[in-house]
């Protein structure tokens, strides 16, 4: 145990930085040009993260040819610190470089890395994921979007929904019902789905806090045919590369919201030491600055414990302590933002300072408050996070 | 203690429940939220139904009832999460004409109400106070007669209502209580509409610049009325509480059909026992609110004296199931709770915005402290008032 | 709606206090001989039970015969407020007044009624409830304990748990199997087992709070003989027993736990506002004035929510309302007690007061927030009222 | 940051916990707790494996070793709620003579301590308040030589161990910070046994009457100590929440083995599901305290300017999980967790006077806003420290 890391590490560290101070895109490009949802990269984006990938600083793991430098566990901690420190956007299509190319390098046949996946590495090419289905959210096993296998390919026939970036993403990873007759888990296969395919309509679900802003999607396939080698591994072997895509990278995903969360808790201790513009100061209030500790002290243990299961558990492997991270992270969120709204009081009904999707620190605090739902939400609730924790962490029994 | 509603009230309801079903679905909101659209219509249905006229007095044209029949009204419009008037007007506006007023001011404000006049009320500086004494404007005798008033008045509901009760801190000089209140019409101050979280309940800022009131605008007697204020402000925290059990109650009912529908896993979300369990605590928050908020509706209605800490308490236990139910609410739904598509986002919002305007939960817990005797200064009294 | 009674109401109110006032044993008898588990009569609980049956005051909603006057819900709700104020013992036995006696009244035959109901009432004999087993807690159905029919009456084996006042109790209201092959809930009786009866062993439970203090027992049943004529009810129809018994005077039950917590929370409010002997006053903490303030209201609450649940579904019938009401206030005891130990602080690992079973209103706040565990776990936990609201009350779905 | 323990550490543990197992069962506890035997089996063979002398340097007769082993074994202990001097005699004791004392006084206690005398530390005052500017006792200079200490000390462990490390303020008037530490021996002080709510860890009053403290039992220089207490303390309640940190472990083992094997309705209570999220929220609490204490253990292991802060938010974290693991222990095992007869009790009972002594998770939180900047003194530096 130590609080450090030692003269090889740290070299690491600064190798990074002076990478990143000179190579970073500027703060002026960004914010003329936003991306409009998790599978929109504006011309500055595709070329940040191909300078990411030529440079060997996108996946640092994996090896130079994938864009990376095959770096330690360690140092890949420390990537990631750094990148959270940063506040630069280091994947702008989360789920295509995340989640979908690590499921083509694992399960494609060489054809479709060449043809998919150093393309997506490259920022070339935009992905969407089509898990979730009106009947199916948490309970991907029970989805019944179909495909029928023909003569010129598979045909998809039905409904995805909470697909992020659906509306601007080239194509899909799509799970699909191939077996109807088989057990729900293994009649499944997954397509690779052009997103400009006949038969695709994409309805946006704008989000509970405006109108005009749309990161999920329903998308609606109508006998759309899908060509037979988009096919990404075994017919009806999708469930095992669901297992796996969702796994990837989980291991440091807490590094980002620890790192955003102490920034946030941080911000918040300076505005209540400050008078605000109605003269108080939420730090002469002691209940405040008692939750406001508490919020505090909740930061940095989500930062222990990511350390610690670094150490224990995580390294190289996927662990179900992910689950931990996820649920304390984003209900942490949740109640720091409630907490703020409320110590605001009716100040905080103003909402009248702009707000953007990707602009996480940004806000109103009460419509942050409503934002953070997202966290406690996607990518399995807190209720199934809970699930999880008590069936494969701890080994209760399922019923 | 007796709860039950009598069969007259229970009549009102049901009545109020079946017009605002038909008139007073989620389109009409959506027209206000959406496209700016006042519910001009659903308050003239309100209006030939006497609903603003139903507390005033016979003598000034009202319907002679009281504030039990206007707690039945409130809380089916928080159920519907009615955009208009009513609350400002019948809960906030009437009251302090009434309690500050002289009875020819009474007549003549609350006869205009009667038969459909609007009305809000306006006291609050930016950081949410509604004490008496912490009013946000200030103002002063006009030489040659009236007064003038000076400052911003934030969080004022309906800020375009034809007729408003300002409430002004005077000199510290001066005699009395220190507090006056005035009926300025629309448009004698600036009105900036605010963007508010809850699009269905605009909220606006007012701006006086050495306004002049005249004599017959000002309510009773300049720095006599802090008392009068008090009680009127009492009354609108009771009323929006039940309002906001009416708009939890609509949550509630919205995520229990949810839970009952929606399968997962092959089984309705609702069969979970966690899923149960939260239930369960919501009730109880539910419950608690709603049994708070009858209590000190009966202190408001029979002017029991306990009708301070009873206001107090209501609004504590409205804005802790407010917190709740709008939180629980979206997450039960899912992401269907996280779009704006599902009505889930009205009703929370609205329940949240209630938790904020007129004292949040923990303020009114400070004020439940110091009025049972916990205060920081060692030499108050000490004993603890025991409602029956 | 109104928030007082009716002349008529308050001179039944006023009645009572003065019969109260020259009728209530004194306290230094009550002092003096304390009642030890919750069947020990000592001698002046016999006489206070005896005047209180025949002057009409025992049970007031019954007839005259049965101590009572006939009054009606308002009155009944009065007189518990007056005893709830007063701070008399109602019933030293409660489970024998609450739940046996009614038991006996609605199912006994004529004989039964005389020979074990009347002497209930005159407080002759007491009562214990044989229904928890060790494998069958919150699980009535569940119990193991067998009785069969032969020729002397039915032969009981087995063994109860959590049993109070077995070791004072004159007789056993017990559940036993007498149809080992029907449907769980089908196959249950009802027996009136004599207490002295030769194969009952007796193992008093103490509790955590003290090993010499006990009310809970374990009771075996080796062989133990009950004659034929001590079946309560019909054979294998005690299931309906179990519902009603249960079900008795809960509807009034919360009166006396808000009228405690109401006392309690003023307690602590003047505790607060004194100086401690550690010359602190927890009241120039706003930390805790605010948790107070919370406690306050919510003991507040729990009275409104009894006459609220009063006026529109309890009056004359048993409701599942009543799972609301006893979930929020043992939890609120809880709470309070915790709330109470953490504001003291270290000062509040000193338990050298005394404390005994019955002092209900003393004893140091850290063995009594131990204590509340008995309102959280017995008569039905807080998982189970929960469980009943979701289900009973909100018509979710069992699985 | 690398949490990861050594294989050294590792292996420390993996014996410590053997030894524990086999002679600190619940029977051990149970013959302090129910008939007043005291453990001394057990800490004679501590001191045989050298525990005492873990982190005391090899020039004072120790094994040299530092914090983090001291932690590890410190974990087990709670684990096994082990009564007896080890807690008091190395995290109290042993540290304040280390930060206080000279280098021949170090040497001295230490020394003793290595071979198995032990020792506790008494500072607090009745409200429970362990910070050096708040001790206790006064102390001032006995004409002649030597100092005489007066007053009440409060919350001492295993007050009848063998040395005493007091601490006291001086006068007013007197130069430096005013702080001063002692070390008195058995029996010099009156010592009143308090019956506390965990009777595997005896508390005693100590009562000071002019007593005299010759001048080599006074540790470094009065009015210079107040650092050295303040790091003492940390230390100490940092081994507190590491202790506690095993005994919540120990508490979720039993009642998630409980949950596993006891059936209701026909299947295990374990599988319903409000009860696997209650474990979820157990398990996530469990986390946060010890991810939070081993961070305060390192440093305190590598003297870190960020221990103050770190030794706070342990407690509080620590505290927090006692207060939801004893609460959900207990009740998880229904009746039975609220017998005598079963372990529960005393493993609940260790983690509340846990959360009580050396400051509450509420006292702790009141430290960590001061350290973060947040004060109601507008004057006050604003600027939050950000641990790595």
């Amino acid at each position: 145990m130590r609080l450090h890391y030692d003269q090889a590490t740290e070299d690491f560290r600064a190798e990074l930085r002076a990478w990143l101070e000179a190579n970073r895109p500027q703060p002026e490009e960004m914010s003329r040009e936003p991306s409009q949802s998790s599978a929109h990269l504006p011309p500055w984006a595709r070329t940040w993260q191909r300078r990411l990938f030529d440079a060997g600083w996108l996946v640092p793991g994996w090896p130079p040819e994938l864009g990376g430098r095959n770096a330690t566990p360690v140092q890949q901690m420390v990537y990631f610190e750094e990148f959270a420190g940063s506040r630069l956007p280091r994947a702008l299509n989360p789920q295509g470089l995340s989640i979908v190319t690590p499921s083509l390098i694992d399960f494609g046949s060489e054809e479709q890395k060449q043809r998919f996946a150093l393309p997506s590495l490259r920022a070339e090419i935009t992905w969407c994921l089509g898990m979730s289905e009106p009947g199916a959210g948490s309970d991907l096993a029970g989805l019944s979007t179909r495909a029928e296998l023909a003569d010129d390919g598979f045909v998809v026939n039905g409904q995805k929904v909470w697909t992020s970036g659906a509306q601007h993403a080239d194509y899909c990873l799509c799970f699909v019902r191939t077996d109807p007759d088989a057990p729900k888990h293994k009649g499944i296969s997954v397509l690779i789905v052009d997103m400009r395919s006949p038969g695709i309509t994409i309805r946006p679900l704008p989000q509970l806090t405006d109108p005009k802003q749309a990161d999920f999607n329903e998308v609606f396939f109508a006998s759309v045919v899908v060509p037979r080698e988009n096919l990404l591994g075994p017919l009806h072997g999708g469930w095992s590369i669901a297992g796996g895509s969702l796994a990837h990278e989980r291991g440091m995903l807490w590094i980002d919201q620890a790192s955003s969360l102490e920034r946030t808790v941080g911000r918040f201790i300076e505005l209540a030491a400050q008078a605000l513009p109605d003269g108080r100061r939420l730090a002469d209030n002691a209940v405040v600055r008692d939750q406001l500790a508490q919020l505090y002290i909740d930061a940095q243990a989500l930062k222990f414990m990511g350390y610690h299961g670094f150490a224990t558990f995580a390294r190289q492997h996927v662990s179900p302590e992910h689950s931990v991270l996820k649920l304390f992270g984003t209900e942490l969120e949740r109640r720091l933002f409630l907490t703020m709204t409320e110590a605001l009081g009716a100040a905080a009904i103003d909402v009248s300072t702009p707000t953007g999707r990707r602009a996480r620190d940004e806000g109103p605090t009460a419509v942050r408050y409503l934002r953070s739902f997202a966290g406690t939400i996607a990518a399995g609730t807190s209720e199934i996070q809970r699930n999880i924790i008590a069936e494969r962490v701890l080994g209760l029994p399922r019923r | 203690m007796d709860f039950a509603f009598s069969d007259e009230q229970t009549a009102l309801r049901s009545s109020a429940r079946a017009m605002l079903e038909r008139h007073c679905s989620t389109a009409v909101v959506r027209d206000l939220v959406e496209r700016g659209i006042a519910p001009e219509p659903l308050w003239a249905r309100m209006v030939g139904l006497d609903w603003p006229a139903l507390a005033i007095t016979e003598s000034a044209g009202g319907v002679g009832q009281g504030f039990i029949e206007v707690a039945v009204l409130v809380e089916e419009l928080g159920r519907v999460i009615a955009p208009g008037p009513f609350l400002a007007t019948v809960t906030q506006f009437a009251p302090l004409v009434r309690e500050c007023g002289t009875p020819e001011q009474r007549d003549r404000f609350l006869r205009a109400v009667a038969t459909g006049a609007t009305g809000t009320l306006a006291i609050s500086g930016p950081a949410g106070d509604w004490r008496p004494e912490r009013a946000a404007l200030t103002a002063r005798p006009r030489p040659g007669g009236g007064w003038l008033l000076d400052g911003s008045v934030h969080h004022v509901l309906d800020g375009g209502a034809a007729e408003i009760a300002v409430v002004a801190r005077l000199d510290a000089g001066s005699d009395g209580d220190g507090i006056a209140a005035f009926v300025v019409p629309r448009g004698a101050a600036r009105s900036e509409p605010v963007q508010t979280l809850d699009l269905s309940r605009p909220v606006t800022t007012l701006r006086f610049e050495s306004l002049t009131v005249p004599d017959e605008r000002v309510l009773g007697t300049p720095g006599r009325c802090a008392a009068g204020v008090g009680r009127a402000v009492e009354e609108a925290t009771v009323a929006l509480a039940l309002e906001m059990v009416g708009t939890c109650q609509r949550i509630f009912d919205t995520v229990l059909d949810y839970a009952k529908a929606r399968e997962q896993f092959g089984v309705a979300i609702g069969s979970f026992q966690a899923i149960k369990h939260k239930f369960a605590d919501m009730f109880v928050a539910l419950e608690r609110a709603r049994a708070t908020a009858y209590f000190a509706a009966l202190t408001i209605a029979e002017d029991d004296e306990r009708r301070t800490l009873a206001a107090s308490m209501a609004k504590v236990a409205a804005g802790d199931c407010a917190r709740l139910l709008a939180q629980e609410g979206i997450q039960t739904m899912g992401g269907i709770g996280y779009t704006w598509e599902h009505d889930m986002q009205l009703f929370a919002k609205r329940a949240k915005q209630g938790e904020l305007l007129l004292g949040t939960s923990a303020q009114h817990r400070q004020r439940v402290a110091e009025l049972i005797g916990l205060t920081a200064d060692a030499s108050t009294a000490v004993t603890a008032p025991v409602p029956a």
